[in-house]
């Protein structure tokens, strides 16, 4: 710590601390919009990645005890823990991946609210399908990603009542060749749509020549002439709300939640214009306007899905 | 007469000192070898022979001294140390104490293994099976070459080792006890091989305890005693007694048979079968009297371990019951040992002793559970001590002391671990398996006396050997097991060895013997 | 050339200094990997010092990483014993924890010195009886106990996950596959109030010096003993095998159950599906570490508690990877096994002679 | 029934291949350790090796073949580590096999996340590509089971012909068989152990490597954290299953693969029934029952796990 950095301590120091590594989709997005806070010289920023729960209150503390202003993770297996750290460093600010509300004082939290762009890939899914048949394969059956295929579903009956979905869980949130394999199974029993909520999925799509819908990071360049569309989580809003709240010293816990939402630019709908007609986009924009001003609210369900039969 | 024609040794080995530790395994030894003889190694247990025998081949690096062969220009030329790759094309080959073949390999896959280059794209089966054949018929070793080692019987086995150094041209040939593990029959033909060898110019040196095979098939005798050379003279020129003492350092008292006076029946076998294959047993009548010894002749193999197994409580009759005192015995080593029968097994490193266990650890293993040497499920250690300090003492037990792991003893001093654990316990019955087998003049001395006393003192003594020798000089009374039958007992005096040895080998003696 | 010879007296000092001097060696070797991610060496020793040291909080930290590894480790030493691998503390620490939870997250309410007897025993059941699977189908079926106890760790886990998905599931947590929290007095208290440290950590203390006494000082430590250095001399001699592998396998597993009670009652209150970051196998390294010793056992918990969370401290304070810890934790195993040979065997250089030509057989 | 369809369907065994593809490796890996007598419970790191290593040098401008031939240069560095632990050093095998697993996947991490600190999107190459090969492509059912497949999956299956050949048909293998059973036999042979041991370690964990780099250069194109996924442990049951034997080896990579594809398949159709962990489990739980069945028959190298020194007591 050379006495020339303490000076130029302008910029927020903020830590982050994922359970998984920052490949990993979701903290992915986290970690891209810290580092470009970083980048353009509002904060410094650190991380740890892969930390075991065990050790995640340690590194809580760490960070705490290390003089960072502003703490970002996901508190989701360690709720309990990360509530006491917090309450514990009272100075310092805690912005944390939680399905709980806000704790007085400091302890804000945030979640990937996606559903609605979600809701819309759903649309072009559902119209896209020829087989009717669709293919949702993800990693674990946590809210996170539940409630996002639960709004990809209702989106997708919005445009063909009649659809039908496998789900499959691989149990992992590394394995490309299981995801794939998987992929490959529900186009082998008549998917022509898949929900790519892991790495894998659209490789198999690309490789049969169907379509994928992508999910939190968009790969449309990756899979040319593959992925229909991808609801894209963007932290920016939500991490660049929590650093100007704590350089303004009026950092509340607050729910953050809001800020993944469509109408603060926490997500969007990216689309291949080249493989989704006019006149299904053009229902989608409309659905998409009447979300962004809220006349239509799309509903949030937490619980595992479940292939219909 | 040995060919000498160079004047040179074909081996010699020089000044060869071995410490393990604080111990001396060999001092200085020299000794010649020379084309064309056959020399008897000879020595107590631990005397350091298979020491030698090992720095010679290489699995051993000698702290002092050198290893010399002679080179075919004549003189005499340092062996590479630690090397068997060197022994071997030097031209010796070693068959050791405990065989050294891969049982999931046929025998001549253990023969060729080595001999080509390990990088050649195929072996050729043809070309050794020719060569091998010829060894055969040449030297009468005659081994199914295509049946995995694992399915060999041990005389099998043991001639497949002579083979490999034969497929090699070893002009060296070592055994190492070669036939502490051989019926009579396989002896007698495998020193009729050896002489049929060295006749032909190889040199060979062999290890024995048993005086017989010394005297009857050696040019020369060396004797070690400590590490020591103390004595080397040609055969003509000993006496059995002599070499006994000379080995031991002391003369040796060769236990006398005396008569026992067997009382009432003890143990009694009805009609017992068990096992299977090979070492089945049938029908098995017998009844052993307290005060008597039973010798059980036979050539192993023949259904012994499993009659072993059924007395120790390891196996149950298939058929028949086993009774002690009246009541039926428990299929249960630890019920056997409770009801009085103190068992001697057949391989005592393998189910004698715990290796790693310390010395006073075994000698209280079979009796761990009682009160003396536990209490509220805690050992007593004063108590473990005491008894293994007296044990040490009373048996003679050669040892650093009742710490010391006994897997570094000696087998004769393991034997003792084993006697004295189980015939302090004060048996009614001891089951004695190959009691001296691979054991020095004086501990089998030791055995013999110990099995004695135990009939003395009253109790039925069940004693399973190949060596007719040891049968005759202890039992009161001798029956034969073969293949799995065993005939009615018969008093000693009114039997001779050949007559055994031949019922050994299945011929009935009924007619010449009906008592 | 270079031989080993086996060493016959080893002084005391020597066989002290040397798993420090592998420490050192272990530390001197992961400069390569800082320096290789940009880091300062000197400074990460300092680092690495402090993060396991270097307060009280870590010092707390260290010995709450260490309790289970306590437990594991002496799990497995006590089945290594008997010559009975279990390579499945981890599962079994699984269904302990998951028995703690079944027990203690409400199903039954008492007070603490009722409640907290009954989670220990519940783990200690668990955690028994799952590793009296592979131990059954050893001594009657004869099947592989190391492959089947680490097939079980799959198979325990997915259970673990199917239950906190399903009738286990917290329905106070928005969802999440994890377990209602255990009531208070079903937790194990911590010793120091902000710390983290706990309970557990004298249960395993307790348990170190039960398993020692038994090993060193019992009947049945002295069958298990004789059992797994040969089996078939211990079964001549009446020692009744079967049944001691199966208290071998009881005792190990109840102790591998443990460390999961440890783990949920004193640490982190419910179970997820991710509470151990691997502790069943590190417990493998931690008892081999220690000679299969019990003593030893918290000796070498207790240090490679301390190198994980030193370098684990360390990437943070340097800005390295955070793999680093890992890393340098398997480098200072690989360094302590190695040293092991110093104190079995003497190491000799040998100049290769040069032999002359020796002649095949004679003509 | 549907069951029976699936079974039926060319894809259905053409996914059972696929999987089964990185196991044949692995299990053919593991099998050559352990016939010369040495348990190798590093694969799960040796998997992440090869398939770390071989995608980096793929990545970084070799050729595909460059990559194989490095992440097999790698397994073979592990196993010569491994080698060196537990032949002269005679240590524990099971502890440093798995102190190997940690190094290893340590390593890996360790060594792509300082090479590649800032990616969010893991870096693809251009990875094996599914042979076509005119006419037999085009064949009913074998076609599309067998040619839908990599290079990789031809290079395991020569691989097994390749290790059942060396070890029944020649004096290598011969060598190895023996040190696995009776090292002491080698020795008095004139071979030496410590050479073939720590060479059958380096050799069978080189096509472990293999294992991991088809998962990173065939079956998928980039490299993951935590990909492995314990692939690795799997092939350490099927030895033991394949009673180490290449043929059965095969055999039981293939059966796994086939349960594996059933079990994912099984999923889509009833998942809504069941938990997805039952059918995640199954393949687990049959490799147990397989494991029992043939536990009894199964005859081991003797010397597994056994040290072996020089004239040791
Ligand atoms: N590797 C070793 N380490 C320590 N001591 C050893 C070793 N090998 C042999 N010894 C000791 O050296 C001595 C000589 O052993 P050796 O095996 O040569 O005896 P032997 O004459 O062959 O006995 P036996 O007749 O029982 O075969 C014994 O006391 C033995 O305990
Ligand atoms: N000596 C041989 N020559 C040619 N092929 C052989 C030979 N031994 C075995 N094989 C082939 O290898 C396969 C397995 O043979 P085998 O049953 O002998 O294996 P194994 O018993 O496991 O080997 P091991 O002898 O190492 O125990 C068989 O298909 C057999 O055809
Ligand atoms: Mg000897
Ligand atoms: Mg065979």
């Amino acid at each position: 710590y050379s006495p020339a950095k303490v000076l130029a301590a302008e910029p927020l120091k903020v830590a982050a601390i994922y359970t998984v590594p920052v490949e990993q989709q979701w903290v992915g997005r986290i970690h891209q919009a810290l580092n470009a806070a970083a980048e353009r010289g509002d904060i410094t920023y650190v991380y740890s990645e892969n930390t075991a729960n065990t050790d995640y209150e340690r590194v809580m503390r760490e960070y705490a005890e290390a003089g960072h202003q502003l703490i970002v993770g996901e508190a989701f297996a360690v709720e309990r823990a990360a509530r006491n750290v917090a309450a514990e460093y009272p100075e310092t600010a805690f912005l944390m991946g939680s399905s709980f509300p806000a704790a007085e004082p400091n302890f804000a939290v945030f979640d990937n609210f996606i559903h609605e762009p979600s809701y819309l890939s759903g649309m072009i899914a559902g119209a896209k399908s020829k087989s009717g048949k669709i293919g949702m394969i993800g990693g674990f059956a946590i809210p996170e990603v539940n409630r996002l295929m639960h709004a990809f579903m209702n989106g997708a009956k919005a445009t063909n009542p009649d659809v039908t979905f496998t789900v499959n869980f691989i149990n992992s949130w590394y394995d490309p060749p299981k995801a794939k394999e998987t992929a490959y199974a529900m186009i082998d029993a008549g998917a022509d749509v898949l929900y790519a909520e892991r790495f894998g999925v659209s490789d198999a799509a690309m490789e049969k020549g169907i379509f994928a819908i992508g999910n939190v990071i968009d790969t449309a360049a990756d899979y040319p002439n593959t992925i229909l569309a991808s609801a894209i989580w963007h932290m920016e809003p939500t991490v660049d709300t929590a650093i100007a709240a704590v350089k303004a010293n009026n950092f509340k816990a607050e729910d953050y939640g809001k800020y993944s939402f469509m109408g603060h630019g926490g997500g969007s709908l990216v689309v291949d214009e080249t493989l989704v007609d006019a006149d299904l986009l053009g229902k989608v924009k409309a659905v998409e306007a009447s979300i962004l001003d809220g006349s239509f609210i799309v509903e949030i369900n937490d619980e595992e899905p479940k292939s219909s039969n | 007469m040995p060919e000498t024609e160079s004047g040179h040794p074909l081996l010699s080995l020089q000044n060869i000192t071995k410490i393990f530790g604080d111990l001396v395994a060999n001092g200085n030894v020299n000794l010649d070898l020379h084309a064309g003889e056959i020399v008897a190694l000879l020595g107590e247990n631990g005397a350091g022979k298979t020491t030698l025998m090992n720095i010679l081949f290489g699995h051993y690096v000698a702290d002092q001294g050198r290893v010399m062969v002679r080179h075919a220009s004549g003189i005499l030329v340092d062996l590479e140390p630690g090397a068997p790759q060197a022994a071997l094309e030097a031209g010796i080959g070693m068959v050791h104490q405990h065989f050294t073949l891969a049982e999931n390999l046929t025998g001549l896959e253990n023969i060729v293994l080595g001999t080509e280059s390990l990088f050649a794209r195929r072996f050729s089966r043809s070309k050794a099976r020719a060569k091998l054949q010829e060894l055969m018929q040449s030297s009468g070793l005659e081994v199914d070459l295509d049946l995995r080692v694992s399915k060999l019987a041990v005389g099998e086995r043991q001639r497949v080792e002579i083979l490999k150094a034969l497929y090699r041209d070893a002009r060296i040939l070592v055994l190492d006890e070669p036939t502490a593990v051989l019926t009579p029959q396989e002896s007698d033909s495998l020193f009729k091989t050896l002489k049929l060898l060295a006749a032909k110019g190889m040199a060979i040196i062999f290890i024995s305890h048993k005086m017989a095979e010394v005297l009857g098939a050696s040019d020369r005798v060396a004797v070690l005693r400590g590490g020591k050379i103390v004595a080397d003279l040609p055969t003509s020129q000993c006496d059995r007694h002599q070499l006994a003492e000379v080995m031991v350092g002391h003369s040796v008292q060769s236990a006398k048979r005396k008569p026992g006076y067997p009382e009432d029946e003890t143990l009694v076998f009805a009609g017992v079968s068990a096992g299977e294959g090979r070492e089945q047993i049938e029908n098995v009548n017998l009844a052993l009297r307290k005060g008597e010894i039973i010798g059980l002749a036979g050539v192993s193999g023949n259904g012994q371990s499993t009659l072993a197994k059924v007395v120790s409580g390891l196996e149950e009759p298939t058929a028949g019951t086993v009774s002690l005192h009246g009541n039926p015995l428990k299929p249960n080593a630890a019920a056997v040992i409770r009801s009085g029968i103190a068992r001697i097994p057949e391989d005592r490193h393998h189910d004698g002793i715990v290796g790693a266990m310390s010395v006073e650890e075994n000698l209280v293993l079979e009796e761990i559970r009682k009160p003396a040497y536990q209490r509220f499920g805690l050992l007593r250690f004063n108590e473990i001590r005491k008894r293994a300090q007296e044990a040490i003492k009373a048996y003679d037990i050669r040892c650093s002391g009742p710490l010391a792991v006994s897997r570094l003893l000696s087998g004769g001093n393991i034997q003792k671990i084993v006697l004295a654990r189980t015939l302090d316990q004060q048996p009614d019955i001891v089951l004695a398996a190959q009691p001296s087998r691979g054991l020095d003049v004086g501990a089998t001395a030791d055995v013999h006396r110990r099995l004695q006393e135990a009939r003395d003192r009253g109790a039925g003594v069940l004693l399973i050997s190949e060596d007719l020798d040891e049968l005759f000089q202890l039992s009161d009374r001798i029956a034969v097991i073969h293949r799995g039958h065993i005939c009615e007992p018969m008093e000693t005096e009114k039997l001779d060895k050949k007559q055994v040895g031949l019922m050994m080998a299945g011929h009935s003696a009924k007619g010449e013997q009906a008592a | 050339m270079i031989r080993f010879e086996p060493r016959s007296n080893v002084s005391s000092l020597f066989a002290f200094a040397l798993p420090i001097i592998a420490g050192i060696t272990a530390l001197v070797l992961a400069a390569i990997p800082i320096a290789a991610a940009g880091g300062e060496v000197f400074a990460a020793y300092g680092h690495i010092f402090k993060g396991a040291f270097g307060s009280k909080f870590a010092l707390s930290e260290l010995l709450a990483r260490a309790t289970p590894l306590i437990f594991t480790g002496l799990a497995v030493s006590v089945a290594f014993r008997a010559k009975l691998w279990n390579i499945g503390a981890e599962g079994q620490l699984y269904v302990g924890a998951l028995a703690a939870v079944a027990i203690g997250s409400g199903a039954i309410s008492a007070p603490s010195y009722i409640m907290i007897p009954l989670i220990i025993l519940a783990g200690m059941i668990a955690g028994g009886t799952l590793m009296l699977v592979p131990t059954l189908l050893k001594t009657k079926l004869g099947a592989d106990e190391v492959v089947t106890t680490l097939l079980l760790n799959f198979v325990v886990l997915l259970f673990v996950q199917m239950m906190l998905e399903g009738p286990m599931k917290d329905p106070m947590g928005m969802g999440w596959p994890q377990s209602e929290p255990m009531t208070s007095a079903a937790t194990l208290p911590k010793m120091f109030a902000r710390m983290r440290i706990h309970w557990g950590l004298v249960i395993a203390l307790v348990s170190a010096l039960i398993i020692y006494i038994m090993m060193k000082r019992s009947v049945w430590g002295f069958e298990i003993r004789a059992t797994g250095e040969n089996v078939s001399a211990a079964k001549h001699a009446g020692i009744p095998v079967t049944s001691t592998f199966i208290k071998v396998g009881l005792i190990s597993g109840a102790l591998a159950g443990l460390a999961g009670v440890s783990e949920v009652a004193g640490l982190k209150g419910y179970l997820t599906a991710d509470i151990s970051p691997g502790f069943g196998y590190t417990g493998v390294v931690v008892a081999m570490l220690a000679g299969l010793s019990p003593v030893g056992v918290v000796v070498a918990a207790v240090f490679i508690a301390a190198v994980f969370v030193g370098a684990d401290s360390m990437s943070r304070a340097m800005g390295v990877s955070s793999y680093i810890a890992d890393l340098v934790v398997a480098m200072s195993l690989i360094c302590v096994l190695v040293s092991s040979l110093f104190v079995c065997f003497k190491i000799r250089f040998v100049r290769p002679k040069k032999t002359p030509l020796v002649a095949k057989g004679e003509a | 029934m549907e069951y029976i369809d699936i079974l039926l369907s060319a894809n259905f065994w053409a996914a059972a291949i696929r999987i089964a593809t990185p196991l044949i490796f692995g299990v053919l890996g593991a099998l050559v350790c352990e016939r010369a007598g040495v348990l190798n419970l590093g694969i799960e790191g040796i998997f992440v090796v090869g398939a770390m290593c071989g995608w980096m040098a793929v990545w970084l401008g070799a050729g595909l073949w460059g990559g194989i031939l490095i992440a097999a240069l790698a397994g073979a560095f592990f196993g010569l580590l491994h080698g060196i632990l537990t032949v002269p050093l005679g240590l524990s095998q099971h502890v440093s096999g798995l102190g190997i697993t940690m190094f290893a996947t340590s390593v890996s991490y360790f060594t792509y996340r300082t090479a590649l600190p800032k990616v969010s999107s893991p870096p693809r190459i251009e990875a094996f590509q599914p042979l076509d090969i005119p006419v037999l492509s085009d064949l009913p059912f074998i076609g599309p089971a067998l040619f839908q497949q990599t290079s990789m999956t031809f290079l395991a299956l020569a691989m097994v012909l390749l290790v059942s050949y060396v070890l029944y048909r020649t004096p290598l293998g011969l060598a190895i068989r023996a040190v696995g059973d009776n090292p002491s036999a080698v020795e008095a042979q004139g071979l030496s152990v410590f050479a073939l041991r720590i060479g059958a370690i380096m050799a069978g964990s080189a096509l472990m490597a293999l294992g991991g780099a088809f998962l990173t250069m065939s079956a998928f194109d980039a490299f993951f954290f935590g990909m492995i996924n314990g692939r690795g442990w799997i092939c350490i049951a099927l030895v033991v299953f394949a009673s180490w034997r290449p043929g059965k080896a095969l055999l039981g990579a293939l059966l796994f693969g086939a349960f594996d594809a059933f079990q994912i398949r099984l999923q889509n159709e009833v998942g809504a029934v069941i938990p997805s962990q039952v059918f995640l489990m199954i393949p687990y739980l049959l490799s147990i029952i397989a494991l029992v069945l043939v536990a009894r028959k199964a005859d081991y190298p003797r010397a597994l796990l056994q040290p072996y020194f020089r004239g040791q007591r």
